[in-house]
């Protein structure tokens, strides 16, 4: 714990949009960097929402922070604060952005095609076509709302359209896919299985189902497994939780949808240094650093997994 | 039947009337959602209501003692947060031996409830203060030694989950899932303890008045310190349970607000926050409500799923209502009866 | 006027009458539904049947605002207080008197203050009323009733508490009041008191009208008659004991309220020991300690030649010890439960098979016997106490002891609240415990009583022991001199 | 200065006592965290600590009302929620006029604390479902009407925005939060409500004892309706305040646990949840404390921000135990004294 006042030392921060275990990949990442470039840096993660996300910031610019790499729960909303931050310390953005704020730099991907990429995977797992269920944590934030429309959108074979929206308690109809619903569970793990499981009670014959946080799908599996459907339900997933990776070796998930978190963490902070040296911190003029999305197989699993469990020091 | 039913909810003679508004409640849940969607009372949905009930069972008739000794028990959940991560990071990320966290799991919370009810007798703290500090505590101490990380069995254990996820074949169609023998047994002796023991008798007595309850002898403090105990252990196997049924727990939320779902299926039960009256009877068809109605929009209204809580919520609170005008109603009649 | 409760007819065809200025004795046996017809008077109850009618006019009470407004005010029998507010704000609540739309302190202060003198009461109207002994709250409550100004002041049981010194002030109050034409109704077991002050006396028995007596007819036989419906002779039962072996020895005990004397007693086997004081003399606070609720500070307290200091009522009672506290509803018994748990709560323990299980026939045994012994009027063993009356409620926190065989038993203010015929029964009982070898140490504040049960008594004052009088030096007048520590004493 | 305190903290003679040991914890906290951050104490910092403890302490204050008069209300979280989310909803999103929305907002709340209180005195519910069931309902309706969208006000009505965020420049190099100012306007009223009228004795003296009270001629439920819309008025109040201050408010979790907090602050400052007693200046001193631990974890233990719940569960509980232990220590010298 460190009582280092700023000025001397150089400090910087990444704060997180909640508590999961995608910021604790990003975290490893914020450490590797910390070690390599010789700087401190401090993870938070707000466990209550915006409002602990505003006195942490806050809270940060009191102890003079040198720079901060945030991910804004609703940017629209948060302009004008983070503004005020902005020109207290140098802000970059990360895994989602604040394109109106005065921000130097956003290190992320688009959600949206992110989706867009995991629909694919669905389509390759059913090419005959099916009834689909989405489960997801919660649907008003802008990353999941986005994700869970590109996941539609590519099933259905519609066109690119990052504002679209379906409402998530209603099915949508395509020509071979059936979207049945979205369910949420706010990030009660009992209650996201306890979805999985009724969804199965509910839609017995369903085909596929895409759990969009990481949590998700392996709940999937766990109520797949207790009803005895494992492989007679498709799973698609996101994000690289164990048990998610696990299942695409075991072939009772299809594949996943990767994003890159733990580089969001390493790179926030080398560009954070780069600003605060007056360096090159390598973003073009819209100031987008992109960190691809990549889609993982059975082929490619093992091979991503043993990478992941060096960065995080497991192995 | 009858008789050992009432021997489960005891001598509080409007026990059983208590119960009987909950219970047809109930029922109507039941009869509208099977009517919406017939696969509700297929087998594998009543299987896993039956799973949900008694896992969540169990914390509820745990908190019924404290509130039948007028205190509450707001650390459960993170009791629940304490056991159900702890248990997974001990034996998969540190590799203890399983039967050694075992022991830990179930001994552990005992010592937190029986620290509840130290400070809250010898020290005469408020309950409410107490069980607070614990539920700030313990979620916080999980996050803390597990680093944020989710933890879990993965592919392993299977035979230690099978306490949680494991059924008992019937003959008849629906097999019973193991928590529900676990709920079972436990019940049966919670009903026993609090109606045919001494000590049930002690504390329904201090519930309702702890001064006069001491000067009848009883050591009160001893009967407080054990309804800690008792809510905090059940609440420690409960999160045992939890896990090895959802496989994975992360510090930040796993058991988040589950004393409150506790607290409301004991009240809704029948136990009384004035402290003296409860039955286990009664917090097990409180649980039962809690989750059928979960489970009730998921299998019948979709589309309003957002609206999750605001449904159960209304549904709780009209329960409530009917109930207490159908009781007016009963009074009002035979009162008029009377006259004549 | 009638009333029903759920099971019980408490009021049958009543009829009630009241004149100005006239102070009427309500006379009748626990039970008999003096304290409901007073309820339903005072707006808190509400009545199935009848009217009332105030100088001829037909008045509809529908709530205690309204009984207010027609000059009704009533001393409850049992204590209503907000413990947490100070003297002043309790003699005042419901009628703050204002400035400026804000609750006017100096004026309930000194209002207050003339309140409290009159009924004799020398207490800050700043203390907080949860710090008074239950004596003294009785006073607080009789102080805020005349406050109210009635027309119609009813009493219900308002000494059962006081001792002699607080009964006369209040008995120069309602004399004063009378005078002023203020209408009083008194209820009271202590028929002496109804004796010296009542004009006229009415009498209830099992919920109806059993006769009046007026003034001149008013005398003890002739209550009791009307009240029981049969002569009570040898109303104290006593034969003189041939006291035993030492039971309890109490020597050089220091209580944490009064730690600056030291309390010197013993007791006997089959000794019945009065102990006579004025309110907050410290006797209440003497069981205390015996009984392990406020532990000694230092001293020896030995039963039967084992040294004992009980730090909880459960040590007390391992001892031999047992107490019918003062206070019964908040401690003597559990309002809530039924007849049976309060009666077995006590003895379950030694009654259970290996010390867990409820023994349920042994327990429906045991407080059936109770009943019959106590002759507890209840409509049965699984009635909830909260609904009996006074009395029979004073017989349960008593009854609960008789299953088990204590060696000392504390008896503080017994015959609280309770009819003729069950103190006699009550008088009976201590009789046949000391005959069994009990030492029994009773506190009271009825001086006809001490005088009558007692062996032997103590007398205390402001925490110490004044003074220990034998039978044959025993009369009002000493008592009164050593309660008072007067220094002339005998 | 004393003597107004005083008149805060009203006519329970232990008043002050009681809120003296959680001052001191509060000046410990304080003292700690300047000494380990020198920033702590800075003009910038200080001011928001100021800005979250007014709003905070307005829902302190409200809820105090109910505990006092025995009562609890848990849906104060989601009042917050209601309003903090409906306002921007109706004003951005449905282009309602603002003058409108306002008076819903400060309406609405009360017409919901007024029905809670209905249901608790005419038909006898306890407090503690009520007031879940409200929990439950208006997040859940909040959920459903916006769609579980995030609502905000963008970069609109910086006018309205002033009385959350705007502050009023004192000479001392501080400056004073609007809602401190609110805070401060809300503590006096209920200070004087609470101590020095009527309706207040009233309230204390239910909340003692609640048959005394009708004995006395005292319209109870009118009363304890009264307490119900203050605290739900105040939380709607607060909800308003949170949003102006916050920009945007999520359904799912704005206002989380507010409740938790809100009661934690009054009991801390000496409200007991058996009833009948309380002040306001306890409550805004409990407020404080709990936001400046959490301060304290960001200024003076960031590495340890995981287990931030934990250090300030386990701050509060030894606070708890100190004062216990301290009051215990003061009446054995007394009796010691006594004896001599
Ligand atoms: N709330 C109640 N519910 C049921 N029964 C009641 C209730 N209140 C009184 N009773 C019954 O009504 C009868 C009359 O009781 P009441 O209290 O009026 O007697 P009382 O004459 O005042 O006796 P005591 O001298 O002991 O005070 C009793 O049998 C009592 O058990
Ligand atoms: N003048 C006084 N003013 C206030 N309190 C007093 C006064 N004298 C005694 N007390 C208090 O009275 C209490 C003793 O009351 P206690 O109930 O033990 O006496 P008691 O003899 O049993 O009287 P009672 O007949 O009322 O039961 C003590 O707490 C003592 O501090
Ligand atoms: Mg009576
Ligand atoms: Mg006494």
């Amino acid at each position: 714990g460190g009582g280092s006042s700023g000025g001397h030392k150089a400090t910087y921060a990444f704060v997180s949009n909640g508590v999961d275990p995608f910021w604790t990949i990003a975290e490893s990442g914020v450490k590797a960097a910390a070690a390599d470039l010789g700087v401190h840096a401090d993870v938070l993660m707000p466990a209550a929402g915006a409002v602990e996300q505003k006195s942490m910031l806050e809270d940060l610019l009191t102890r003079g922070t040198t720079g901060i790499a945030v991910s804004p729960i609703d940017s629209a909303n948060q302009t004008d604060f983070l503004n005020m931050v902005a020109e207290n310390t140098i802000l970059i953005t990360q895994d989602s952005d604040a394109p109106d704020s005065n921000r130097l730099v956003y290190i992320g991907m688009d959600n949206y095609d992110a989706g867009r990429a995991c629909g694919a995977l669905v389509k390759e797992a059913l090419p005959e076509g099916g009834s689909v269920m989405i489960l997801v944590g919660r649907m008003e934030q802008d990353n999941a709302r986005r994700r869970r429309q590109g996941v539609i959108d590519e099933v259905l074979g519609r066109s690119h359209d990052p504002t679209r929206f379906d409402a998530p308690g209603s099915p949508v109809v395509g020509e071979d896919f059936t979207i049945l619903g979205t369910l949420t569970d706010q990030f009660d793990r009992a209650k996201a299985k306890a979805n999985a499981e009724d969804t199965l009670a509910r839609n017995p014959d369903i085909s596929a189902m895409v759990g969009l946080f990481a949590y998700n799908p392996p709940l999937i599996l766990e109520a797949l497994e207790q009803a005895g459907k494992l492989n007679e339900v498709k799973v698609i997933a996101f994000d690289e939780a164990d048990r998610t990776l696990q299942g695409i070796i075991d072939g009772t998930i299809h594949g996943t949808v990767v994003q890159n978190p733990y580089m969001y963490g390493y790179k926030s902070i080398e560009v954070l240094k780069a600003i605060h040296e007056g360096r090159d911190h390598g973003a073009g003029d819209d100031g987008f650093i992109n960190i691809d999305a990549r889609q993982i197989r059975k082929d490619n699993v093992e091979e991503f997994w043993a990478d992941l469990k060096k960065k995080l020091g497991k192995e | 039947m009858i008789s050992f039913l009432s021997k489960l909810t005891g001598p509080q003679n409007d026990g059983m009337k208590r119960i009987l508004g909950i219970f047809v409640l109930l029922m109507m849940v039941y009869v509208v959602t099977a009517i919406i969607n017939p696969n509700f009372l297929g087998s594998y949905n009543q299987e896993n209501l039956i799973r949900r009930t008694s896992l969540f069972g169990i914390l509820g008739v745990g908190v019924a003692f404290v509130i039948i000794t007028r205190g509450i028990d707001l650390s459960l959940g993170s009791v629940v947060c304490l056991v159900g991560v702890g248990v997974p990071w001990l034996i998969i990320d540190q590799g203890w031996p399983v039967p050694v966290v075992i022991l830990i799991a179930l001994g552990l919370p005992a010592v937190i409830g029986f620290c509840h009810g130290l400070l809250i007798t010898k020290l005469k703290l408020q309950p409410f203060i107490v069980t607070l500090c614990g539920l700030l505590m313990y979620r916080g101490i999980t996050r803390g030694f597990t680093g944020d990380q989710t933890a879990g069995f993965g592919t392993e254990l299977k035979g230690l989950r099978w306490f949680a996820t494991g059924e008992i074949p019937l003959r008849i169609g629906l097999d019973i899932p193991v928590p529900a023998v676990i709920l079972m047994i436990i019940a049966i002796l919670a009903g026993i303890f609090l109606n045919r023991t001494i000590y049930g008798r002690y504390m329904l007595a201090l519930g309702n008045n702890e001064e006069a309850a001491k000067f009848s002898g009883i050591n009160t403090d001893r009967m407080i310190i054990l309804a800690y105990v008792i809510s905090s252990g059940l609440a420690g196997l409960a999160g045992l349970l939890f896990v090895l049924d959802v496989n994975l727990a992360q510090p930040v939320d796993f058991g988040n607000f589950y004393e409150l779902y506790a607290i409301a299926a004991a009240v809704l039960g029948g136990c009384s926050l004035r402290g003296g009256t409860g039955t286990i009877l009664g917090v097990i068809i409180g649980t039962a409500l809690l989750q059928v109605l979960r489970n009730m929009m998921n299998m019948a209204f979709l589309g309003f799923q957002r609206a999750e809580f605001a449904v159960i919520g209304a549904v709780i609170l009209s329960g409530v209502i009917a109930d207490e005008l159908a009781k007016r109603a009963v009074a009002r009649k035979r009162a008029a009866q009377k006259q004549k | 006027m009638g009333k029903s409760f759920p099971g019980v007819r408490a009021l049958k065809d009543v009829d009630l009458h009241i004149r100005k200025g006239e102070v009427l004795a309500l006379l009748g046996e626990n039970g008999a539904g003096k304290s409901t017809l007073m309820k339903i008077l005072s707006g808190v109850q509400p009545r199935d049947e009848g009217d009332i009618l105030i100088e001829g006019e037909n008045v509809a009470i529908r709530g205690v605002q309204d009984a207010l407004e027609h000059g009704i005010s009533l001393i409850h029998q049992e204590l209503n207080m907000a413990t947490n507010l100070s003297v002043g704000a309790n003699i005042f609540l419901g009628r703050e008197p204002k400035k400026r739309g804000l609750i006017d302190e100096t004026t309930i202060f000194t209002d207050s203050k003339a309140y409290l003198n009159r009924v004799g009461l020398d207490v800050d109207p700043q203390t907080v009323v949860g710090d008074l002994p239950i004596g003294r709250q009785q006073l607080v409550e009789i102080a805020k009733a005349l406050s109210v100004k009635a027309r119609i002041l009813i009493m219900d049981e308002p000494t059962s508490s006081l001792s002699q010194n607080e009964t006369n002030t209040l008995f120069q109050v309602i004399k004063d009041l009378s005078s002023r034409g203020v209408s009083i109704i008194y209820i009271s077991h202590r028929l002496g008191e109804v004796e010296e002050l009542a004009d006229r006396v009415t009498v209830l028995r099992d919920g109806e009208n059993a006769g009046d007596l007026l003034h001149s007819k008013i005398n003890h036989d002739a209550m009791v008659r009307l009240m029981v419906g049969r002569d009570i002779s040898q109303f104290y039962a006593r034969t003189i004991h041939e006291p035993g072996n030492g039971v309890l020895e109490v020597r050089n005990l220091r209580t944490p309220e009064h730690p600056e004397h030291e309390l010197n007693f013993s007791l006997k086997a089959g000794e019945i020991v009065g102990m006579a004081g004025l309110v907050g003399a410290g006797r209440t606070e003497l069981l205390g300690t015996l009984f392990g609720v406020t532990p000694a500070v230092n001293g020896e307290i030995t039963v039967c030649g084992e040294a004992t200091a009980p730090q909880s009522p459960e040590e007390a009672i391992k001892a031999g010890i047992a107490l019918v506290p003062e206070d019964r509803k908040q401690q003597g018994l559990i309002l809530e439960m039924t007849v049976r748990e309060n009666l077995g709560l006590a003895s379950l323990k030694q009654e259970s098979p290996k010390g867990l299980f409820l023994n349920d026939s042994r327990e429906g045994e045991i407080t059936q016997k109770i009943i019959q012994k106590m002759s507890v009027k209840t409509p049965s063993d699984r009635q909830v106490v909260q609904y009996l009356s006074g009395g029979n409620q004073q017989k349960v926190a008593l009854g609960k002891w008789l299953a088990m065989e204590p060696k000392v038993l504390l008896l503080d203010e017994p015959t609280r609240g309770i009819d003729v015929g069950a103190k006699q029964e009550i008088y009976g009982l201590m009789e046949d415990l000391a005959k069994r070898g009990i030492a029994i140490l009773f506190v009271s504040s009825e001086i006809e009583e001490v005088l009558g049960m007692s062996d032997r008594t103590l007398v205390m004052h402001e925490g110490r022991i004044t003074g220990e009088l034998s039978r044959d030096e025993l009369n009002e007048e000493s008592i009164m001199q050593l309660a008072t520590d007067n220094p002339n004493a005998a």
